[in-house]
């Protein structure tokens, strides 16, 4: 048995687990089993993906008599998929280790328990399979699976929208996948993937495909303006699903971006990073600049899923402007940060879905304006929220940092594009990159703050208690690995060079520790460098010092009393700044234009009795400029074609009887 | 032997920053107040004032979390790497190559996070007004930064700063129009980074006005002492960037001998005394902005930034 | 021979005349008088066919035409207007020349569509396909203009009669008695419909529309 | 020699249908339905194991064999599901005794008429299946009685016997155009002889031959605009004769149609019947996909998505080429074992809750999960969602369309994605979200539901290869 065959059984063993999940009793210890096996089965494939990003061989492959009969099921394991099965089952075993201790909390754990096995077996086959039909099969299972999991809560109405929008959303995206395929399939129909990449080097219209994957694999990563369902339904499912679907199904997505563009495509021209280029911008910016209004937490976390979705596509296109132009260091580059950015998104963005759903599993609140320190009731989560807080706004020296850096690395290169576009194009795209980075980081220093720290605004909030052993295990694990690779990035980029191998050609010198043993230096000794080791042991070293000399020579006395605030400390809790007084100026800059935002305020003149008002109103440009006219579009079609529903039986036949007369004349014509 | 220089060298640019920064802020309230015919405290006052502050007592809020104690350390020990990680009076210092400009505008932006937090622990209405607004500024410093990094890893080819230094210092680039935009927009930036005037007045404890001293306000003892001296620290790191990026002279290479580097250490010293002496003059002539005016004048920052990626695009011939 | 198609030529453009006329009709009483007289001059079309055709079985076929068509369908169909009391003008959607010019341009399509049919076929045969073929589409015509249920099955029987006169005009098509047999088993139906709906009272009236009330899903 | 199955699935239902209309018992009535069902289906199951044949009236070749199958076998189901569900009409009071032995007669009798039109080797054989079939389901949809069911009834008949004769009318261009080359008689009728000499007949006559049996036979496939008859007729009927409208009518009406479209492709002069075919099957996908929206009652619902999958599958046809009708032909299929499956499931759902109408159906999820798990498998299978069969043919359809017409594959799609929301709503809303105040317990058999669902499941993973050898050969017959 190989890795492939090995990995494969995982397949039918997750769907059996969720099959037991159908039929688990109600019970705390069905429900551990359930999240443990499949838990223990992620980590299983998380040692295969290792094996496979580690072993020097030629991709596996493997058919099997499945799908379509003349075609069947193709499987290949090749570094890009080993890569993913990491991202995938590390994100999967952490979650479920997660739900060990949360999934006992939920209302409905037996709606979860079926569908969630399912889920990480779809996605998980969405890596290895090799043909167009299996590809989409598993695909389509992966959204309808999560569908499923969206509709948990399902009497709650906006639950029921959001899952709305996200299948239909999710089928859009197949068909222009189907589209896709059909391209790369040309006349042949051989759907295979090892047909594509025979038939792209011939004329497959390389732009159409880029356009058709951006569409396809860009409307379930979350790419603008499709990205409008996802902030809607990540929040939606129960958090550990959140965390699967934010974390990982978005990855899986790029993983089938990866894919289309650079491996089943043989030619990337220059051209075609120009659309990624921008809608990633576009995408990376209105993505946090959205998450900084919100004020549920987890759609907060989704909308910056919608961020990093752009910063690791601003990757991609990085490494394709590089490639088509064979600026291989560049290039390769690129795309390990998308594919390091890609991995850190799944370890941060995971780690603050799993501390949500603590936050939201004591106090019952998603609404920030109702929380408030927690850090005092549940510290052990509030440190882990904010590792992953740090991590996420690209903090050093921890892992989120080391992507973007590696991006401005490469961006710093784009001058030697001949492109004269692509040479303005990039730093604009830069700029925009390093505001959204900066925002993000206001917008945690907002998530973190409102909820973890000052005062409880919430009885709720005023009584959390910290939550199980399961759960913060799960969140110290992911909180370790986003420190861990941020300290020592070098390792997994050195792990990553396979893939970059693969995906444009060349792969950067393995980290030869010529300046010292983790010094990241992509681009050899003279170039640019970051050590986010030395970063750390300096950071070490400096606040030891500080503490020291503060032992030494401060005075050691520390009383506790009441807040200073200028002199004019109000007890209620209601006096803090709330998330919405927080992102106010950021709002004022950057919302009025893209978000058409607009307040309204109502303050009484004095002597008036009624109340104040303050209202903001904001509106989303993809949504309003796309969605809404569109389903307001069928439902004017819909109410003008439904009078053809109530004909009379004579205007039926007449309908029949023009149809007649116009093939007649027709035929008449014809002739 | 080799080692233990390097480790000399970079220990003693570490003790270097700290020991002048409070000096750097005394020079600069001193200017202020002689550009206002007053006498003004003396050059040394922000070390007597470091010293009482440590000798009094701290105060905590009641619900002061952890974060709110931890926080002035994470604070100094970032901004104190960050600061000896530029090169202030000798290029290419055995370390100067854990972080490049990029870096080091991400490790004051890790200490930013964490005083933002700080400000929101105790939960009053100042600590937020002032971490939204250091937010809100920041987040529009950034770009303009990038767009900084950019002239100079065009013209250095690299983002590493005793490489960009020595580039600088070796005088082939000439005097270009980029350059001098680039300066523009990086003392724009350093305004904002450092909360000065026009952008912010680290004088003024009028309410609505505050941003960076809103944030701080609950610190006391101890803890206000680490913050102010981070402050400080930081005041120097951006001078000495400065002085490093674009006025490079007299620097000292690794190489070189103690001579050297003793005129490396004077022209720095000067170098940034001198900076500081203009920040005040600077401070002086001009008014504080309304806060959301703010935007605009960091968005000037930016644009002249874009000019100068622009205009280097056209006047290298790429 | 010709001189036998001429005589079955001319009866069959007879049946067209009388399509019309049932297009021109704005009486019950009128319009039942016209189809028995075109159901008479089908019969003898049919029959001059299996005449000329030495087709024996086609006489069946005609005998059914005149028995059912002239005789028991029309008659029970007066039953029901007499029993209905209604002997009103018939409402049609357009006025009746409007429905009159409708026609002739059917007829005009009619030709249009079987003029390019290749010159194998005999000229009569074109011709009579041509005839059957209006008679049809004419047939249809009145379905669709006429707001009652029994001038509905009048035009239906007009369209079936435009089958007929079709079929048997052909060489040797097989099964035509059957079809016909079929056709007025289908008539039948019709006419039983509207027996069983009257008598059950479901509907108080055999005006269409006011059945339409009665659908399931009310708009 | 044609072996004796192939009239002993004619002649055993039309036999049983006289035992049955004498069968005093309502309980032995579905029984025997039952049972003979059964023994039609293994009878016809047989066939595959005999000789393919033909004679001067019945045929048998691989393009029937497989739907003389699939058709005794949805019987079957059918029959299974139907016995419950009359029971409990029984017991509501919609229904009486006299009504239940008038009901297992008449099915059967629709199940030899279809048998009949999918064996015949003879135009006027097929007529008279298809027609036979159709009076009987009209009498079945007015069965209830109540106004709206004979207002459905009678649209049904009124429109069905125009369709007729013009389908009727087409027959006779037909033999028209055969007799100068084959002669006179019931030769120049039979399927097998005229695809011999279709290339020496006259091409416009059998082109107006084809517009006459479009439209007529077109009414029953229910193409848009011929339709009207197809929503009311399955909300107002018995929910078993639904199932059997929408999974085998259609599809009997459907391969008629294919009948001459091969005809038509053995001629080459004469009128492209493909265009034709693919507007006609666009136009009806892309308005039964937007009349979805405004649906309020459950039946007319997935009528409304029957009309729409015989879009698909018109369209299918209508490209032509071996991928293509591979599609069509196993979307045929597919949508036959599914669309009856989600009528048996709705069946029960309109039990449990009292009523049809979708404002009162509510929460399903909550107070009959097994059955909504039926009905969310079954919607999500028509809704063309892997791994269930209908994906696969989709798949094809796409695919190969956007690689020859993008333009088509785009409108292909629109209408696809326009439906595909339209139910998904329909379907939340169903059975999600607080549950509706009535509802009893159904006590229903679910097993052919889940048989079906089951099968469409297992072709969604796993195409046999002898159905896909068959559907390729079939495919190659099309053209």
């Amino acid at each position: 048995m190989n890795l492939l065959e090995i990995f494969l059984w995982m397949i039918p063993l997750l769907l059996l687990i969720g099959g037991v999940g159908l039929l688990a009793h109600k019970t705390a210890t069905w429900y551990r089993g359930v999240y443990g096996a499949t838990g223990l089965v992620c980590l299983f494939g998380l040692v295969v993906g290792v094996a496979g990003l580690v072993a020097e061989q030629p991709p596996l492959e493997l058919v099997l008599p499945l799908g379509l009969p003349w075609s069947h099921a193709h499987f290949r394991l090749d570094h890009l998929t080993a890569f993913f099965m990491v991202v995938v089952n590390l994100g999967g075993a952490a979650a479920s280790l997660f739900a060990m201790g949360y999934g006992l909390h939920e209302p409905h754990p037996r709606r979860i328990l079926p569908l969630y096995p399912c889920f990480l077996a779809a996605m998980n086959l969405v890596l290895v399979v090799d043909d167009a039909y299996s590809f989409l099969l598993a695909w389509e299972c992966m959204s309808l699976t999560s569908w499923g999991l969206v509709l948990v809560e399902h009497r709650i109405a906006s639950n029921r929208q959001a899952a709305f929008l996200y299948l239909s959303m999710a089928g859009f995206g197949t068909m222009m996948l189907l589209f896709l395929f059909g391209v790369l399939a040309g006349q042949a129909g051989d759907f295979s993937f090892a047909a594509f990449r025979l038939n792209s080097a011939g004329n497959v219209n390389g732009f159409l495909v880029l356009f058709l994957v951006l569409l396809g694999a860009g409307s379930k990563a979350g790419l603008f303006p499709l990205h409008v369902w996802l902030p809607l339904a990540h929040p939606a499912a129960p958090s550990h699903v959140s965390a699967l679907m934010s974390g990982v199904m978005t990855k899986v997505a790029v993983y089938a971006a990866l894919r289309i563009i650079f491996d089943l495509n043989a030619h990337v021209q220059w051209q075609w990073s120009v659309p990624v280029l921008i809608i990633a911008g576009i995408t990376a910016f209105i993505g946090v600049l959205y998450a900084i209004m919100q004020h549920d937490i987890k759609r907060l976390l989704a909308y910056h899923t919608v961020e990093n979705i752009g910063i690791i596509f601003l990757g991609i296109g990085l490494a394709m402007a590089f490639r088509a132009n064979h600026q291989f260091v560049g290039a390769s580059v690129a795309i390990t940060a998308a594919l390091l950015h890609t991995l850190n998104h799944s370890l941060f963005k995971s780690l603050l879905f799993l501390g949500s759903g603590a936050v939201l599993h004591a106090t019952g609140e998603r609404d920030i304006e109702k929380l408030g320190g927690l850090i005092h009731r549940m510290p052990v989560t509030a440190f882990f929220f904010l590792v992953g807080s740090a991590a996420i706004s690209a903090l050093p020296p921890l892992n989120g940092f080391v992507s973007e850096w590696l991006i401005f690395q490469a961006m710093m290169v784009s001058p030697h594009l001949p492109q004269p576009l692509m040479k303005f194009l990039i730093p604009c795209v830069g700029a925009l990159l390093a505001l959204a980075a900066a925002l993000a980081a206001a917008c945690f220093v907002k998530a973190f703050g409102v909820t973890f720290l000052g005062r409880p605004r919430s009885p709720q909030a005023a009584q959390a208690v910290e939550t199980d052993g399961f759960s913060l295990s799960a969140m110290a694990v992911l909180a370790t690995l986003c420190i861990l690779i941020g300290i020592f990035p070098v390792t997994v980029v050195d792990l990553l060079q396979p893939v970059s191998q693969l995906l444009v050609g060349v792969h950067l010198p393995p980290h030869s520790g010529e300046l010292a043993p983790f010094t990241l230096l992509p681009f050899g000794s003279e170039g640019s460098s970051y050590d986010g080791f030395l970063i750390m042991l300096f950071m070490l070293v400096a606040s030891t010092l500080t503490a020291w000399s503060v032992k030494r020579f401060a005075c050691g006395v520390t009383k506790r009393g009441d807040a200073w605030d200028c002199g004019q400390p109000d007890p209620s809790p209601m006096t803090q700044y709330t998330a919405g007084s927080f992102s106010q100026p950021i709002r004022r800059v950057f919302g009025s234009v893209w978000f058409y935002a607009r307040e309204k305020v109502d303050m009484p003149l004095p002597g008036e009795t009624r109340a104040a008002s303050f209202k903001v109103t904001m509106l989303d440009p993809a949504w309003e400029g796309l969605i809404a006219p569109l389903g307001q579009g069928i439902g004017w079609l819909s109410e003008r074609f439904n009078v053809l529903h109530f004909l009379s039986i004579r205007q039926y036949l007449f309908l029949v009887f023009t149809t007649l007369i116009l093939f007649l004349l027709m035929v008449a014509q014809w002739s | 032997m080799e080692l233990m220089h390097d480790l000399l060298l970079q220990g003693w640019q570490m003790v270097l920053v700290v020991l002048i920064a409070p000096w750097i802020t005394g020079v600069v309230r001193k200017t202020k107040a002689r550009m206002l015919r007053k006498q003004g405290p003396s050059v040394l006052q922000p070390y007597r004032d470091l010293r009482r502050l440590l000798s009094k007592e701290t105060l905590l809020a009641e619900n002061a979390s952890w974060l709110f104690r931890v926080a002035p350390y994470l604070i100094v020990s970032a901004t104190w790497v960050a600061a000896t990680l530029v090169p202030t009076f000798a290029t290419g210092l055995p370390f100067s190559w854990v972080a490049d400009l990029l870096a080091i505008v991400a490790i004051l932006a890790t200490a930013r996070f964490f005083l933002a937090l700080a400000g929101m622990d105790v939960g009053t209405s100042f600590g937020g007004i002032g971490s939204s607004r250091e937010m809100m500024i920041a987040s529009l410093a950034e770009p303009a930064m990038l767009f900084i990094v950019f002239t100079m890893a065009i013209l250095a080819g690299t983002t590493r700063l005793s490489t960009i230094a020595s580039v600088m210092a070796s005088g082939t680039m000439g005097i270009r129009v980029s350059i001098g935009l680039s300066l523009f927009a990086m003392l724009i930036v350093a305004l904002a980074e450092n909360a000065r005037i026009p952008v912010d007045n680290p004088a003024t404890h009028l309410e609505l006005t505050m941003v960076h001293e809103a944030m701080v306000l609950e610190y006391t003892g101890r803890h206000l002492a680490m913050i102010e001296i981070a402050a400080s620290i930081k005041l120097v790191l951006f001078l000495s960037l400065i002085s490093c990026l674009f006025f490079p002279l007299g620097m000292a290479q690794r190489e070189d001998g103690w001579l050297a580097m003793g005129i490396g250490l004077v022209a720095y010293l000067l170098k940034i005394n001198a900076l500081a002496c203009l920040l005040a003059i600077g401070e002086s002539v001009m008014a504080k902005m309304r806060v959301f005016r703010v935007a605009e004048l960091l968005s000037i920052a930016m644009l002249f930034g874009v000019l100068a990626v622009f205009l280097l695009f056209l006047s290298r011939g790429m | 021979m010709a001189y036998g198609y001429d005589i079955s030529h001319l009866l069959s453009a007879s049946v067209l005349v009388f399509s019309f006329l049932l297009l021109f009709q704005g009486r019950m009483f009128g319009l039942l008088n016209m189809f028995v007289m075109q159901a008479v001059c089908l019969s003898l079309t049919v029959a001059s066919q299996a005449h000329f055709q030495n087709a024996p079985h086609l006489y069946v076929t005609a005998a059914i035409a005149l028995f059912f068509k002239a005789g028991i369908i029309p008659y029970s169909l007066r039953r029901i207007i007499i029993r209905l009391g209604i002997y009103r003008d018939i409402e049609t959607i357009f006025g009746v020349g409007l429905t009159l010019v409708v026609g002739v341009a059917l007829t005009c399509l009619a030709i249009m569509t079987v003029m390019p049919l290749a010159h194998a076929q005999e000229l009569s045969a074109r011709e009579d396909l041509a005839f059957a073929l209006s008679v049809i589409l004419m047939g249809m015509l009145m379905m669709i203009t006429r707001k009652n249920a029994i001038s509905q099955i009048v035009g239906f029987m007009s369209l079936e009669n435009g089958l007929v006169l079709a079929a048997t005009g052909v060489r040797g098509m097989p099964l035509v008695v059957e079809f016909s047999v079929a056709f007025s088993i289908l008539i039948a139906f019709f006419v039983f419909g509207l027996f069983v709906f009257r008598i059950r009272e479901s509907f108080d009236s055999v005006e269409i529309h006011v059945m339409e009330q009665y659908r399931g899903e009310k708009q | 020699m044609i072996p004796i199955a192939v009239p002993a699935v004619i002649a055993l239902p039309a036999l049983a249908a006289v035992v049955l209309a004498i069968i005093p018992s309502y309980r032995l009535g579905a029984w025997v339905n039952l049972l003979v069902s059964t023994a039609v289906f293994v009878i016809s199951a047989s066939l595959f194991h005999t000789p393919l044949a033909v004679s001067d009236y019945f045929l048998l070749d691989e393009f029937n064999i497989y739907l003389i199958v699939l058709n005794t076998f949805v019987g079957m189901t059918t029959s299974i599901f139907s016995a419950t569900y009359i029971s409990h009409e029984l017991e509501n009071g919609k229904l009486s005794f006299g009504h239940l032995r008038f009901y297992h007669a008449m099915y059967q009798i629709l199940m030899a008429s279809m048998n009949l039109a999918l064996l015949s080797n003879n135009l006027g054989l097929m007529w008279v299946g298809i027609e036979l079939a159709t009076l009987t389901t009209v009498v079945m949809v007015g069965i209830y009685r109540t106004p709206a069911a004979i207002e459905a009834s009678w649209k049904y008949f009124i429109l069905g016997s125009v369709g007729i004769s013009l389908a009727f009318f087409g027959i006779i261009l037909i033999y028209l155009a055969a007799q100068p080359i084959i002669g006179e008689g019931s030769a120049s009728l039979t399927f097998t002889k005229l695809m011999v000499s279709s290339a020496k007949m006259d091409p416009k006559l059998l082109s107006l031959a084809f517009v006459f049996l479009l439209v007529g036979y077109g009414t029953k496939v229910g193409l848009a605009p011929l339709h009207a008859w197809l929503p009311d007729a399955h909300a107002e009927g018995p929910t078993p004769i639904s199932a059997v409208l929408s999974g085998l009518l259609l599809n009997v009406a459907l391969y008629a149609l294919l009948r001459f479209k091969m005809l038509l492709a053995g001629n080459a002069s004469v009128l492209s019947p493909g265009p034709i075919l693919v507007t006609m099957g666009l136009v009806s996908l892309v308005f039964a996909g937007i009349m979805l929206y405004q649906r309020k009652d459950i039946k007319r619902l997935f009528a409304y998505s029957s009309i729409e999958h015989m879009g698909i599958i018109t369209f299918a046809f209508g490209l032509g080429g071996p991928l293509a009708n591979f599609a069509g032909l196993l979307h045929m299929t597919m949508h036959s074992l599914t669309k009856s499956a989600i009528f048996f499931a709705v069946g029960h759902i309109s039990q449990a809750k009292g009523t049809q109408n979708l404002a009162d159906i509510r929460g399903l999820g909550t107070t009959h999960p097994v059955l909504s798990w039926g009905l969310v498998l079954g919607v999500a299978a028509i809704a063309g969602l892997p791994p269930f069969g209908v994906f696969t043919s989709e798949f094809l359809i796409i695919t190969t369309t956007f690689a020859q017409h993008p333009l088509l594959a785009i409108l292909l799609v629109i209408g696809l994605l326009i439906a595909f929301c339209a139910l998904l709503m329909r379907l939340q809303e169903i059975v999600f979200g607080p549950p509706s105040e009535t509802s009893r317990p159904v006590h229903a058999s679910l097993a052919p539901l889940f048989i079906h669902l089951m099968l469409v499941l297992l072709a969604g993973i796993h195409l046999p290869g002898e159905l896909a050898q068959w559907f390729t050969r079939v495919a190659e017959m099309l053209g």
